[in-house]
């Protein structure tokens, strides 16, 4: 099982991180999920993201683990970005490779909503007449409890 | 000492990143929070908030938990990263 | 919305099909899933896919008109391969774009569950002793049927 | 001409990739593969397995559909795509 978290300003390439998880031989699955800006008004200047950096990877790391005692998994990536980001950035990238696609599936939307709810990443959005801290949807938590 | 650190609109309507206090025997999180509010009316309401959450040395923790010195305490609002 | 669906021999590259779904601005959110040969013995040669040529793309851009009625979707991309195929190349892509990951999530795992029930294809197994067919599981009509 | 065109396993043991039948007068599906079955044993035991799906001009069909000259008419095992 192999396990890729990382917490880093740069972006990252989706591909690369797809070339890691599909050279597990006999995997069989892989799927991932791209998070980025998106902007709802049209008047976004930069999504800000701010994170506790020495609790950030534990959490994260500790999110893949309860994904693997759930599912058969041959390797998970997470990456999350913070910092400064514009509209259509990427944010954050989830990959699972496993033998069966309802594992794959299964866990990357787990750690999505774990992620989500979980860890410690929190949202600002900057706009011309100012700035806004991203509220908490009540819709993540309900995405995350379905899970217990 | 324990740390006691505050993130995003926690950490900008306080004005403080973190502060050190000298706890001599190990207390709650509720209690450390009481202590917290009573610092000022701002600090009270700040404090006040129902979702707000809590980690103890990078662990959610519940207000049951005892720290003391050499801890490490967060406090913040729900999370929305990914 | 922009729908691309392919049935190919060529091998298809997974960055190119993500940028290209990426690039829907305000999409917010890009799940994948790729399929994989997999090699369970560690004595296959190959995988050989054959298809109904008229029928396959119009069952898959049936499916994948299915899919845009329940979500609202940006951007969908499904290649499927056909003909012989070695351990470890990429048989099958899904992507899709949409402003929130459940329905990126869920229109993903549709399509894949919809394509292994209703897609005329089929997969021969060749080894050094001989070759036989695969035989359909039942897991992959009890996935599909839970969305009726 | 009505077209029969057979996949797979199906195809192979078979031996046949299509078939052209002149049929005057449309009939049902169900009709057409009494026919093919009263070909040889062979044929009949190919065609009763009870997993066969059937498609008519590019979609899935009922036996009940009726088909004549023109049509195309798809016999195949499930599908195994994916």
């Amino acid at each position: 099982m192999s396990v890729q978290v990382a917490v880093q300003t740069e972006d990252f390439d989706v591909a690369d991180c797809y070339k890691t998880l599909a050279k597990h031989a006999s995997c069989g699955a892989v799927a991932t999920f791209s998070g980025l800006v998106r902007d709802d008004t049209g008047d976004l200047q930069a999504l800000e993201l701010e994170h506790y950096p020495q609790m950030t990877e534990k959490a994260l790391q500790g999110i893949v683990a309860q994904a693997q005692q759930r599912w058969p998994l041959a390797a998970v990536t997470v990456i999350h970005r913070v910092g400064y980001l514009r509209v259509n950035e990427q944010i954050v990238f989830v990959g699972v490779a496993s033998g069966h696609r309802d594992a794959a599936f299964a866990a990357t939307s787990f750690i999505m909503d774990y992620l989500k709810t979980k860890a410690p990443f929190w949202k600002k959005e900057h706009y011309a007449e100012g700035s806004r801290w991203v509220a908490a949807k009540d819709s993540d938590t309900v995405a995350a409890n379905r899970w217990e | 000492m324990l740390t006691i650190k505050f993130f995003a609109v926690l950490r900008e309507r306080l004005a403080v990143d973190q502060l050190q206090l000298d706890i001599n025997k190990p207390i709650s999180v509720a209690k450390l929070l009481e202590q917290l509010k009573s610092r000022s009316d701002k600090w009270h309401r700040e404090l006040s908030r129902y979702d707000l959450l809590c980690a103890v040395n990078h662990e959610f923790a519940e207000p049951t938990q005892r720290v003391g010195n050499g801890d490490e305490v967060a406090l913040f609002p729900p999370v929305t990263g990914g």
